[in-house]
């Protein structure tokens, strides 16, 4: 019965941490600019997110250990640094975006600019995880991202065509616009297969202390809540594609994406779309600075732990205010959130090989996983689409930049 | 577990105190060659600076010097295979980590930062 | 006399034989455990003995087509026979030929 | 946990599925990069179509506004940002009625908005 419990808040959790800032931005311009015509690009990247999420659940289970720790005895100090360095920095960038949302949901509130809201945010992400607890975090941001649902409410109010929703999932050419189509295909890959999600969860894995009964739960947790949380992800696509790609509206901004839950609740259209975009990015803020602080605490054998007090894990928590302070100072900066969102999410997918590949060694290595190592199938499948996913990116990267001027 | 392959098994792997608290990681192992017969462990070494000195002298001089900052005695800190209680997928050492040199961060945290931080005591 | 050199400084440098040919890098340090120390019996060098530390033999031959597996070789070289110079490329004091090859399929010493 | 060895039958289902689908991903890629290396980026078609979505967000707004589902904090700052794009854009005409548009919300003043719809839609 705690099990079933756990499931299902485990399946809750991945919906709340699914749907961030990447997704919502990523698919809202899909939708608005190629239809439906991208689903694909969430199935793909969630098949991928899944087997991730199912391995590095597996991987904690199995041999106690978090997966940066494992990555770097097993690469030494020297292999390590760089992808590690790399993913930290994605990971700045990344939660940079995630305050940029919460700043952008603000400013559409209130009409008060989005960088005057970039500190009392970071201090309200700051402060959670200060007084928190690792329960506090997972399970409220789970809640809380349950707002999400109206996207999918959503779609069933506004009674998309089943069979052109069905075409979306079957890769084809667009008519025109090639390169864009491209940098979002991969943005949206980026975003659903975000690394943070999976080294979060191997952490969290070992917080909770689960043990081997929990190798099928954790199967179930992985595929059905990643699944959900594509179906979130997938339904921003349809309702951008309903609402605003007929009006002729492309976003460019998060003030033209908020626009696309009016046709289908009205008045509380706005301040639903606010609502979702702040508390998804609150959540994936909370996540994602705490995945960061548990990379750099576990890349140095530094004590970790959300439950510990800030005093007994000082190394620990002095990572995550640093790092939230250095993601509050980009988005002062005033660099456009769309924009930032966009390109740290196609970056993610650049360097995914690098934290994606050396994890899949060890999900390989009987001695950290005895008889649970890897089928051929998950190997295969998690080495293509993160291999295409990168090579896309750095095609689509340099051409979206020059098709932007 | 007799033989063990030192880069795979022991470099870089997880260090626990007595009490099973992070201490560190092997950043560092010292051979003594001897004359005559087979070199021996001489001791692990669990520091900053050993460890940014495999990418380089120069990335070691930069982690000297911002170490600098911290460090109090007893560095690098360095312990031997007779100080090791458990050896597995961690190191366990007979030492008190609070105690140890690679804490001298997180006592200079708890110090400089946590401490004037309202909620960090 | 005896000497303490940084070990981790040499992982993955360079090993010549006794005829200044390349054998490969070096990767792994085999030690056996003798009461309370750690003494050194061999070193493994060249590109198996990475795909070794990495667990990876089994692996690799399962994407042989993709790595080239077949032709990664290595050689186990003696305690006694390798030299850790203050200055420049590590040495080993045999030929090539008189040392015992490594292959990715068939972990010596196992 | 072998999958394909503990289920045969649905692991080959699944992998024949699996197969179309990842080939079907590669031949769109593959065609993709190559058009969107041979063509990339027309300027000027990429700034009209800028400008005609932001003329669109300014009716869209409007018209959600006149309906009661916009707050007018919101309203007012989309269109005070879309009337700034299109005063750079190829369609700087479009700028005045969509200012005017903000003047009609301030003044809640729905017999102006509805004219400066038409007259936007006209442009």
């Amino acid at each position: 019965m705690k099990k079933i419990l756990g499931i299902a808040l485990g399946i809750v959790t991945s919906i709340g941490g699914f749907l961030d800032v990447g997704s919502i931005a990523t698919s809202a311009q899909a939708g608005a600019a190629f239809g439906y015509s991208l689903l694909w690009a969430v199935l793909l990247g969630t098949i991928c997110v899944i087997f991730l999420v199912e391995m590095s659940g597996r991987f904690s289970i199995v041999s106690g250990h978090t997966i940066v720790d494992a990555i770097r005895k097993r690469f030494g100090f020297a292999g390590f640094i760089v992808p590690f360095a790399a993913s930290l920095l994605v990971n700045l960038l990344v939660l940079a975006s995630e305050l940029g949302g919460i700043c952008v949901a603000l400013q559409l509130l209130t009409g008060i600019r989005f960088q005057v809201w970039a500190i009392p945010v970071a201090l309200a992400v700051w402060l959670l995880l200060w007084l928190g607890t690792f329960d506090v975090v997972e399970d409220g941001t789970a809640l809380f991202g349950l707002v999400t649902l109206c996207f999918l409410v959503a779609v069933f109010t506004l009674g998309p065509e089943p069979r052109e929703l069905a075409a979306g999932f079957v890769p084809r050419l667009p008519g025109e616009e090639h390169a864009h189509y491209l940098f979002l295909a991969v943005s949206i890959i980026g975003a659903t297969i975000a690394p943070y999600l999976f080294l979060f969860y191997s952490s969290g894995a070992i917080e909770d202390k689960w043990d081997k009964s929990y190798i099928t739960p954790n199967r179930y947790i992985a595929t059905l809540g990643m699944s959900f949380g594509a179906i979130i992800s997938m339904a921003v696509i349809v309702v951008a594609a309903l609402a605003l790609k007929p009006e002729g509206i492309r976003v460019e901004e998060y003030e033209q994406a908020a626009l696309m839950l009016v046709p289908a609740f009205g008045r509380w259209g706005f301040y639903l779309f606010v609502a979702s975009l702040a508390i998804a990015c609150f959540g994936a803020a909370l996540e994602l600075s705490l995945a960061s602080a548990y990379s750099v605490s576990q890349a140095f054998g530094w004590n970790w732990g959300e439950d510990l007090e800030p005093r007994s894990a000082a190394r620990f928590s002095s990572a995550y205010t640093i790092f939230i302070a250095l993601a509050a100072l980009i988005v002062l900066s005033g660099l456009n959130p769309m924009k930032l969102t966009l390109f740290s999410m196609a970056i993610t997918a650049v360097i995914l090989p690098l934290t994606a590949l050396p994890f899949l060694v060890l999900m390989n290595d009987a001695r950290y996983m005895g008889e649970h190592v890897n089928s051929h199938f998950s190997n295969i499948v998690v080495l293509l689409i993160v291999l295409l996913a990168a090579i896309l990116a750095v095609v689509a990267i340099p051409l979206e930049i020059i098709g932007s001027k | 577990m007799k033989n063990i392959d030192l880069v795979r098994d022991v470099l870089d792997t997880q260090v626990l105190d007595r009490e099973q608290r992070p201490l560190g990681k092997v950043d560092g192992i010292a051979l003594e060659l001897r004359e005559g017969s087979p070199p021996r462990v001489a001791y692990l070494e669990v520091d900053g600076v050993t460890a940014w000195r495999r990418l380089g002298e120069r990335y070691a001089r930069w982690a000297a010097k911002l170490a600098r900052h911290w460090q109090r005695e007893g560095h690098p800190f360095r312990f031997t295979w007779r100080q090791v209680r458990d050896f597995g997928i961690d190191i366990e050492i007979d030492v008190d980590a609070e105690r140890a040199a690679p804490f001298d961060l997180e006592h200079w945290l708890r110090e400089k930062l946590i401490r004037r931080i309202p909620g960090g005591r | 006399m005896s000497r303490v050199i940084a070990l981790e400084r040499f992982i993955g440098h360079i090993v010549r034989d006794a005829e200044g040919r390349k054998l490969g890098h070096l990767h792994e340090v085999r030690v056996r455990r003798e009461g309370d120390d750690l003494v050194v019996r061999e070193y493994v060098v060249g590109s198996a003995g990475l795909l070794e530390r990495f667990s990876l033999a089994q692996f690799a031959r399962e994407v042989v087509f993709i790595f080239g597996i077949d032709r990664m070789h290595g050689y186990v070289v003696p305690w006694d026979s390798l030299e850790f110079p203050e200055e420049g490329e590590l040495r080993c004091t045999r030929r090539a030929a008189d040392l015992q090859r490594f292959s990715a399929e068939r972990p010596a010493g196992k | 946990m072998r999958l394909l060895g503990a289920q045969p039958m649905k692991a080959r289902i699944a992998f024949a599925l699996a197969c179309s689908f990842a080939g079907a991903v590669m031949r769109t890629l593959l065609a993709l990069v190559l058009v969107a290396l041979a063509g990339c980026g027309d300027q000027h078609e990429q700034e009209m179509k800028s400008a005609a979505s932001w003329s669109s967000t300014a009716l869209a707004v409007a018209r959600y506004w006149l309906q009661g589902d916009l707050p007018d904090t919101y309203a007012k700052r989309v269109l005070q940002k879309a009337s700034e794009e299109l005063a750079k854009g190829p369609l700087p005409d479009a700028s005045e009625p969509v200012n005017q548009m903000i003047e009609a919300i301030g003044k809640r003043d729905q017999q102006a908005m509805r004219r400066l719809i038409a007259e936007l839609q006209a442009q």
